[in-house]
């Protein structure tokens, strides 16, 4: 079964975990993901605040490339690129305009009948049923499921129901044995690009996202968006200066915990790129030990 | 000026196309196995071994919807504009001499008193060329109401197929004559010919007279009931009948503009004699079957002094009921 | 031949702006039949009609075409001039050259054209008119109340102190509706039983008044003055006649633990119950699906406590058919869950509430007894957080209405707070305080003044539950946008006033029609409020749009008075735009009967002077028949017809669609 | 005596019926209805595979009626118009004996419209294959092609009316085409009015004609009119899954409806 | 002469499209001015006769409106009237009128802007199809030159 495979700049940059594991758990359920030829950026932010055409354009040309190659449907495993596109799309569907001054634009026939599919989609689709076992038991650890922005909103376009406090994470790990916490920052804002420029505002919004995730007892942060996985690991000095205390509670991607349950080693996962160490050996679980219990601090109005 | 001529097919052939071009020919057309009476204008279109065609030729005088004038409303009034007058002649080429000779009758109704206009001015341009009959059907009576398969009562030119090509012609009137002479040279000259011999036999079926003194007198009786119970009260045997001539005045259109036009009727129709009132003097199908065959053979006598009937069949061959107007009148002439 | 009169209106402006009114009377006078053509600029003012009438009398006109507004505007207007004048008043049309022309098309000769179209359109079917003759219906005095709320109360007081019999009909076990539920009303903060239950009690004593609680409408037929309503009376497993209403079957029930829906789900319920103490009629009913009889059939505590045997388990469904003449619908409104709220938690806290909720735990009647207490630890909560436009004013969730109630009730749960919890803190974001009544505004101004309730002028982005507080995080926009984090102890959201689930099968059961959001629809939104487009139903309270309870009584009157006027005349005079059939040509294939959705066609025999049947007929109950038309466009042979569209009217006007006017020019 | 004959006589003898209506073989050659009232003329009943005519159409005429009980020779098509009319209250249970003659000939008495409904379904007749082949050609042509077709076929039309006069279906005393006000058909023989009649009576026979084809053997020009019907009942039966005459209690498929009939066609 | 324009006749029901046309009226909605109304009590009064009628006096396009199913005011007659045109739409097409030239809607009272927009789309549609030729070359009046006289 062949699926389109778009894997945008963070899957070839600053996540190679995610694409690792993402394609050997594609591996495991026997899809063949076929990266799209040429592809080029998808615009992101930059784009869509410059010109509405360029934001259209550049990952319509990958949908137009995808659907030349004959493929049905694409993956696009980061959430920014998946809201690129998916709205790409849904502009070309919708607006004449766009459709006729597309054309010379990207100078490839498109007729817009390519489906999009998110990794959570992807997940759903094609890999859970082939999922039997479960990660073993050993791997007694609680996740707080991160869904960020772009993933679930604007609801009408990624059409989730429950986009305000979605539970498909969850479905999903339960189904390899993990449990969830149930938290309330699983939309809230990381702090996305600001990263580079504002490392500070990341340190703060994603500090609470950590705050509020170890207060409620979770293990892990499981994310399925490159750019909040980043923020939230590669961050964490910014946010543990913030937090005023050291927070190591690890970001990880969902794919990963996908591939353990297909048996794939934490090498295969790569789970050494990550800043905040997980650690599976039994109960040696680092970020347990009681020195490091968090006093209640108290929410208090900060100024900007 | 010699009546009798002879005239070999092939002559025939340009007979007609010299015909052609300045008249417009009628003349029975094979269609599936059914011959209807059609303009044609090659002679091979002509279908020249027929025993009858469904319909009669009655349409060239008084056709199935004529339009006696339109109407339109102009400067606050009504304008009336006559229908435009007939350029051309008409030929009936291969008519049946029964058909013929009910252009007779039609002419005797029609111009009996007052002279309806289009009818009297069809009438001065038609030229009717009757072929006796060869071969007849079981639904042919002409015999029985005073005609003869080669009989030239109402043609202008009578032909009969003597040889297997030569046809005899007979010139029965002054038009016959202006027919002959669009080329003449076509024609040789013979003496009268008995055509007896060359012409189907058609066995009388019943004695007009003697079934006559029963039809006009017997009015209330069940023979009418019973010999009309499968009849449905449709109007093939009029319309296809040559001396049915009932028509029923519309005026079609709106208070704009529109036309008066007579059309065909049948007293088999519910709505013959139906009144505004909702009483029908004739409520049942009997009366009016009754009335047909009196009209034919009673009323039209006392009217005209002729038969409305030529026995030409068609009311037989057509009726989807299979109603027979001889079976009736020999019913009548037996009782 | 038709002496017609047309008289073309230019309606101030809005046809003389596109429409040549003076050309198109002209070329209307050329049509033949039509003695007089002219144009005014009111054709509807008083002048006008006196035009008219002066008209009729010297042209001595037998038919009049009027080309200006729409017939469902003003038809009946020129209809009763033309009468005055001793014609009949059928032989009078309308031409629709207003809405259907001059307003919606541009200045030209083509819309000058087309409004002499329809002129001439309309002069044809006059022309073939008939006359026609009111038809007298007897009328049912007797009204049918559906909904027992404050709103239903009043126009069943209203018609039955008239003199006339009511049925009122209450779909839950008592009448009361949602103001049994409240604590206090704004704005003079009077109790709301006090108020409410002496009018339900004269509900329950009135001679006149039928009270059938517990019942739904099942189905209606007939029309006005003849409606013939089907009730389903639900069993309630107890015998009201024998049971006195003592209660002692509620306290014996070993079921304590269902949610009630008086209370809003705040408090328990046995699987007996009644509503609530001052519940009219006061007597209990059994919640089958809770029952654990129902379920094994051998619990009997209740049926063995009950000292005046009341308990009949084997009760059934009671349909009941009753006659009557008007309906006054009164429904009422239900409100949004916080269920429906995804960013205040999809209703997953459980001290995220809605305004009712709020209301019973104010309401002395209430589970907490008039005690403000957090649902979740039974806490006091010292900081409560009030949210307004929950839902409503909100076109992303579908609801772009206001509900009008939500500011006055808030500002009234703030100010019952603060009187309860004086040391509490009570914060309300809200968008605009709508407090339009009367006192409204000096209300909302005593809660800010007084009970220094915190009015924050923002929305609310997310609540959320951390270690035991709702932290709910706002704007303030009048202090430059600043974002808001509040950590509340309870946060009360006033959620959208909606229509029942059920309102709409109820609309299609009554053929009224409704709006998308499932509101009944007025006939007309400012001249027929409290009308519907089916003559005999009228409207009062929620169930038309939401409205406080004022505004209720008042329309509730309202409608009681359309509906005593109907019941004031014996004979009701009806439209005769009904089928005829001729009996004549009918061959009875009854096509025609098995098309009509009133049952209007009957089968005569008509027989021979000695008494045999020579044919069955369709003849039409001018009664029951509503002029659909639908038998007349089925019949084959034509036998029936439509008083005011007959045949040939219709084609009649067909045949004048296209006749361009220099015809006759 | 044949078996056909030898229950006539019985209906005869035991005085059931004072009038059967048959075939019997006519002075040109065919076969055409037979009216006995007394048991002498038995002999000339006969039926055969030309016996075509719907003899069910002499069942409104007033004059048969005013023989008293009847008995009627019926072929498969006399047998489903039987039904049709009762669906449509023209006749009860019991007004008439019905003598069916099934696929292979032989007859049988048949007294209510329960047998008839029973003997119809074991004897389903195969469709007439030179009608569908010839619908199946009008399909396939293109719309300017059908409209030329039947153009050309209306033109020939006389209003002679014998189509509406054979059909047992058209039992109407006053039929449309008599209507003057509003002239809905006009009554000349024009291009225009041809149209408008054959289209009426298409719709007014639409999901009732059940396809003896008689008026398309009695129209003196031939014309095809069974195929306006046949085609017609073959929509209805897709559109809402009808077949007229096989049930005494059918619905009229236009009379009745439900709610998810097909709309897409309505914007 | 300029483009041409197609005449159109709209047959609606009173409740709801004629009630829906007089809303397009008062919100002041533009639409094209091809259309006559011809006001019904109920679509399922509306006569198939007087479509044809329609098409004879001139008409190159006909709109049947009415009320949406479930809310017509007599409960039943648009269903009537449903499955009367899908019988009456298969016979024309069999006969060859083009039945693309009859648009059925239901326009409710409160939709006066799809009432504009059904007006707009059914004249730019009937003006693509062009005039309605198959009426027009059916001379209405009877011929009686002698050449034609058996309706040839």
């Amino acid at each position: 079964m062949k699926i389109g495979y778009f894997p945008g700049c963070s899957l070839h940059g600053t996540a190679p975990e995610y694409e690792a594991s993402l394609k050997l758990v594609a591996k495991a359920a026997d899809i063949e993901l076929v990266e799209i030829e040429d592809w080029n950026c998808c615009g992101a932010t930059a784009a869509h605040s410059m010109n509405r055409m360029l934001s259209i354009a550049l990952p319509a040309r990958n949908l137009a490339i995808a659907e030349k190659m004959g493929l049905e449907e694409v993956v696009v495993p980061c959430a920014a690129c998946y809201s690129r596109l998916l709205f790409a799309l849904n502009e070309f569907k919708l607006d004449e305009k766009v459709r006729m001054n597309l054309q010379p634009i990207i100078e490839t026939e498109f007729k817009g009948n390519i489906k999009i599919l998110n990794v959570l989609d992807f997940l759903e689709k094609y890999v859970m049923d082939a999922l039997k076992n479960k990660v073993d038991d050993k791997f007694k650890k609680k996740a707080a499921c991160y869904y960020g922005c772009l993933l679930v909103r604007p609801p009408k376009l990624t059409n989730s129901e429950r986009w305000d406090d979605p539970l498909r994470m969850e479905a999903i790990l339960k189904k390899i044995g993990i449990d969830s916490i149930d938290w309330s920052f699983k939309t809230e804002c990381c702090g996305a690009g600001l990263s580079i420029a504002r490392t500070d505002i990341v340190g703060k919004l994603s500090g609470k996202i950590i705050e509020d995730a170890k207060d409620r007892g979770a293990d892990m942060i499981v994310t399925a968006c490159p750019m909040c996985q980043s923020n939230l690991d590669m961050r964490r000095g910014a946010i543990n200066n913030y937090l005023k205390k050291d927070n190591n509670i690890p970001a990880i991607f969902i794919t990963q915990l996908i591939g353990l349950a297909f048996g794939y080693s934490e090498k295969d996962m790569q789970f050494d790129k990550l800043f905040v160490p997980i650690s599976f050996s039994n109960n040696n679980f680092s970020n347990n030990n009681d020195n490091l219990k968090m006093q209640k601090s108290k929410v208090k109005e900060v100024k900007v | 000026m010699n009546n009798y001529k002879l005239i070999t097919k092939q002559n025939l052939h340009s007979f007609f196309d010299a015909l052609q071009p300045k008249n417009t020919i009628i003349a029975p057309k094979e269609i599936n196995k059914k011959y209807y009476f059609k303009p044609v204008d090659k002679f091979e279109d002509i279908a020249l071994d027929y025993i009858q065609t469904v319909l009669s030729a009655k349409s060239v005088l008084f056709p199935r919807s004529d339009t006696l004038f339109n109407y339109h409303r102009a400067d606050g009034d009504y304008n009336i504009d006559e229908p435009s007058p007939i350029e051309k002649n008409t030929i009936v080429f291969g008519m049946k001499p029964c058909d013929a000779s009910s252009f007779v009758y039609l002419s005797n109704f029609f111009l009996k008193d007052y002279q309806d206009k289009n009818i009297k001015e069809r009438l001065e341009k038609l030229y009717i060329i009757s072929l006796s009959c060869k071969e007849a059907d079981n639904a042919c009576f002409c015999t029985s109401v005073g005609s003869n398969p080669a009989s030239t009562k109402g043609s202008d030119l009578n032909l009969t197929l003597i040889e297997n090509d030569t046809y005899y012609v007979e010139v029965v009137t002054e038009k016959g004559q202006e027919l002959i002479n669009y080329s003449a040279d076509l024609f040789q000259d013979t003496k009268e010919i008995d055509k007896s011999k060359y012409i189907a036999n058609v066995p009388q079926k019943f004695d007009v007279e003697q079934a006559k003194q029963n039809i006009d007198s017997i009015f209330e009786s069940p023979l009418w009931v019973k010999d009309s119970l499968a009849c449905l009260g449709c109007g093939i045997c009029a319309y296809a009948c040559p001396t049915c001539t009932c028509f029923d005045i519309q005026d079609i259109g709106s208070q704009f503009n529109g036309s008066r036009v007579r059309n065909w009727d049948s007293c088999a129709f519910d709505l013959f004699t139906k009144h505004a009132s909702g009483h029908n003097p004739r409520p049942v199908q009997s009366q009016r079957w009754r009335n047909r065959i009196k009209h034919k053979f009673e009323y039209s006598v006392e009217n005209l002094g002729l038969i409305s009937c030529v026995g030409c069949g068609r009311c037989i061959r057509s009726c989807p009921t299979s109603m027979n107007i001889v079976k009736t009148v020999q019913i009548f002439q037996g009782v | 031949m038709a002496r017609i009169g047309v008289f073309i209106c230019h309606c101030g402006e809005n046809i003389a702006s596109t429409v040549d009114c003076g050309k198109v009377a002209e070329i209307s006078s050329k049509i033949p039949g039509v003695v007089f053509s002219t144009d005014y600029k009111y054709m509807c003012s008083d002048p006008g009609q006196t035009l008219i009438k002066d008209a009729i009398k010297k042209y001595k006109l037998t038919g009049v075409v009027v080309g200006a507004c729409s017939p469902r505007m003003h038809e009946p207007t020129f209809r009763k001039v033309v009468a005055s004048e001793g014609i009949n008043p059928f032989f009078c049309e309308m031409a629709n050259i207003r809405e259907h022309c001059s307003w919606v098309h541009p200045k030209g000769e083509e819309t000058t054209q087309k409004a002499a179209d329809t002129i001439r359109i309309l002069v044809e079917k006059v022309r073939n008119n008939e006359p026609l003759y009111p038809i007298k219906v007897p009328v049912t005095k007797r009204a049918l109340v559906i909904g027992g709320g404050i709103a239903g109360i009043q126009a069943s007081l209203d018609i039955a102190n008239a003199g006339n019999e009511v049925i009122l009909i209450e779909k839950e076990p008592s009448i009361g509706g949602h103001m049994a539920q409240l604590s206090e009303t704004f704005p003079t903060l009077d109790c709301s039983q006090c108020i409410l239950t002496p009018r339900m009690v004269e509900v329950a004593q009135h001679p006149n008044i039928t009270l059938m609680s517990y019942s739904e409408v099942e189905s209606l037929e007939g029309f006005i003055g003849n409606f013939k309503a089907t009730i389903r009376k639900k069993a309630r497993f107890i015998n009201e006649e024998l049971c006195n209403g003592c209660g002692d079957c509620t306290l014996k029930c070993p079921i304590k633990k269902i949610p009630d829906e008086f209370n809003a789900e705040m408090g328990k319920r046995p699987a007996i119950y009644v509503p609530f103490p001052q519940a009219v009629p006061n007597k209990p009913v059994i919640d089958k699906d809770n029952c654990t009889h129902f379920k094994n059939g051998k619990c009997q505590f209740c049926k063995t406590n009950c000292s005046a045997g009341a308990i009949d388990f084997d009760q059934q469904d009671q349909l009941i058919t009753v006659d009557v003449g008007a309906i006054v619908v009164a429904t009422g409104f239900t409100i949004k869950g916080t269920d429906f709220f995804p960013e205040y938690g999809y209703g997953k806290y459980k001290d995220v509430v809605t305004g009712l909720q709020f209301e019973r735990l104010l309401s002395s009647s209430g589970p907490t007894l008039g005690e403000v207490r957090r649902p979740s630890d039974g806490k006091v909560p010292k900081k409560v957080v009030f949210i307004a436009c929950a839902g409503s004013r909100d076109p992303a969730k579908g609801i772009e209405y206001c509900s009008k109630i939500c500011c006055m009730y808030t500002a009234k749960h703030a100010m019952l707070y603060k009187h309860k919890v004086p040391d509490g803190e009570a914060d309300i974001f809200y968008m605009d305080i709508r407090a339009g009544g009367k006192n409204y505004e000096e209300f909302v101004r005593r809660a800010v003044e007084e009970d220094d309730v915190n009015y924050i002028r923002g929305r609310v982005s997310k609540v959320y539950e951390k270690n035991g507080k709702l932290i709910v995080r706002g704007v303030d926009t009048l202090l430059n946008s600043t974002p808001v984090e509040i950590e509340a102890d309870m946060v009360v959201l006033a959620t959208a006033s909606v229509a029942h689930s059920d309102a709409e099968s109820l609309a299609q059961k009554l053929h009224i029609s409704y709006d998308s959001y499932n509101f009944f629809s007025e006939a007309h939104p400012k001249l027929r409020p409290v009308e519907t487009n089916t003559a005999g139903i009228t409207l009062a309270g929620a169930c038309q749009a939401p409205k406080d309870i004022p505004e209720s009584v008042a329309q509730a009157s309202a409608a009681a008075s359309k509906t005593i006027a109907l019941f004031s005349q014996d004979l009701l005079t009806r439209e005769p735009i009904i089928a005829v059939s001729n009996k004549s040509t009918c061959v009875g294939c009854f096509l025609c009967q098995s098309v009509c959705p009133y049952l209007a066609i009957e089968r005569e025999e008509i027989k021979d002077r000695n008494g045999n049947i020579i044919k069955t007929v369709a003849s039409i109950n001018s009664g029951l028949c509503q002029g659909c038309g639908t038998c007349v466009a089925f019949c084959r042979s034509k036998s029936i017809d439509l008083q005011g569209y007959t045949n040939n009217q219709v084609f009649s006007e067909v045949s004048a669609l296209f006749e361009r006017s220099e015809e006759y020019v | 005596m044949t078996e056909l004959q030898n229950i006539a006589k019985k209906l005869f003898d035991d005085g059931s019926i004072n009038l059967l209506i048959g075939y019997s073989n006519n002075e040109n050659g065919g076969t055409s209805a037979i009216f006995i009232d007394n048991s002498a003329d038995i002999d000339k009943l006969i039926y055969n595979e030309n016996c075509h005519q719907n003899l069910m159409v002499y069942f409104q005429k007033p004059e048969v009626k005013k023989f008293g009980k009847l008995a009627f020779v019926v072929s498969l098509p006399g047998l489903k118009s039987v039904l049709e009319i009762a669906s449509e209250n023209q006749i009860k249970d019991g007004d008439a004996y019905f003598i069916a003659i099934d696929k292979d000939g032989n007859p049988s008495l048949l007294q209510d419209f329960h047998q008839i409904e029973d003997f119809i379904t074991n004897n389903q007749t195969k469709p007439p294959m030179g009608l569908l082949k010839l619908m199946e050609k009008i399909n396939n042509m293109t719309r300017e092609e059908r409209w030329q077709y039947w153009t050309d076929e209306f033109s020939k039309c006389i209003k002679c009316y014998a189509c509406r006069s054979v059909c047992p279906l058209c039992y109407c005393t006053q039929c449309i085409t008599d209507i003057n006000i509003p002239q809905w058909i006009s009554t000349e023989s024009s291009p225009i009015g041809n149209l408008d009649w054959h289209i009426a009576r298409a719709m007014h026979l639409a999901g009732r004609c059940i396809g003896c084809g008689e008026c398309m053997k009695a129209c003196p020009v031939d014309i095809p009119l069974a195929l306006l019907t046949a085609n017609l009942n073959k929509s209805i039966a897709i559109h809402f899954g009808d077949e007229p005459g096989m049930k005494a209690d059918y619905k009229y498929p236009l009379s009745h409806y439900k709610l998810e009939d097909k709309e897409n066609f309505i914007r | 002469m300029s483009e041409f324009e197609p005449k159109i006749v709209a047959f609606v029901c009173n409740w709801c499209t004629y009630a829906g046309a007089d809303l397009a009226g008062t919100s002041r909605i533009k639409y094209a001015q091809n259309v006559r109304i011809v006001r019904f009590p109920c679509t399922g009064r509306i006569d198939f006769m007087l479509l044809l009628k329609a098409f004879e006096e001139g008409a190159d396009g006909i709109i049947v409106s009415g009320c949406h199913p479930a809310d017509c005011h007599y409960t039943s007659g648009n269903y009537h009237a449903r499955r009367r045109w899908m019988v009456f739409k298969d016979l024309l097409d069999f006969i060859g009128i083009d039945s693309r030239r009859i648009v059925f809607s239901w326009v409710s009272a409160a939709e006066g802007a799809k009432w504009a927009h059904l007006v707009n789309d059914t004249v730019s549609e009937i003006r693509n199809l062009g005039p309605m030729k198959e009426y027009k070359n059916l001379e209405n009046v009877s011929s009686n030159k002698i050449g034609e006289l058996i309706n040839d």
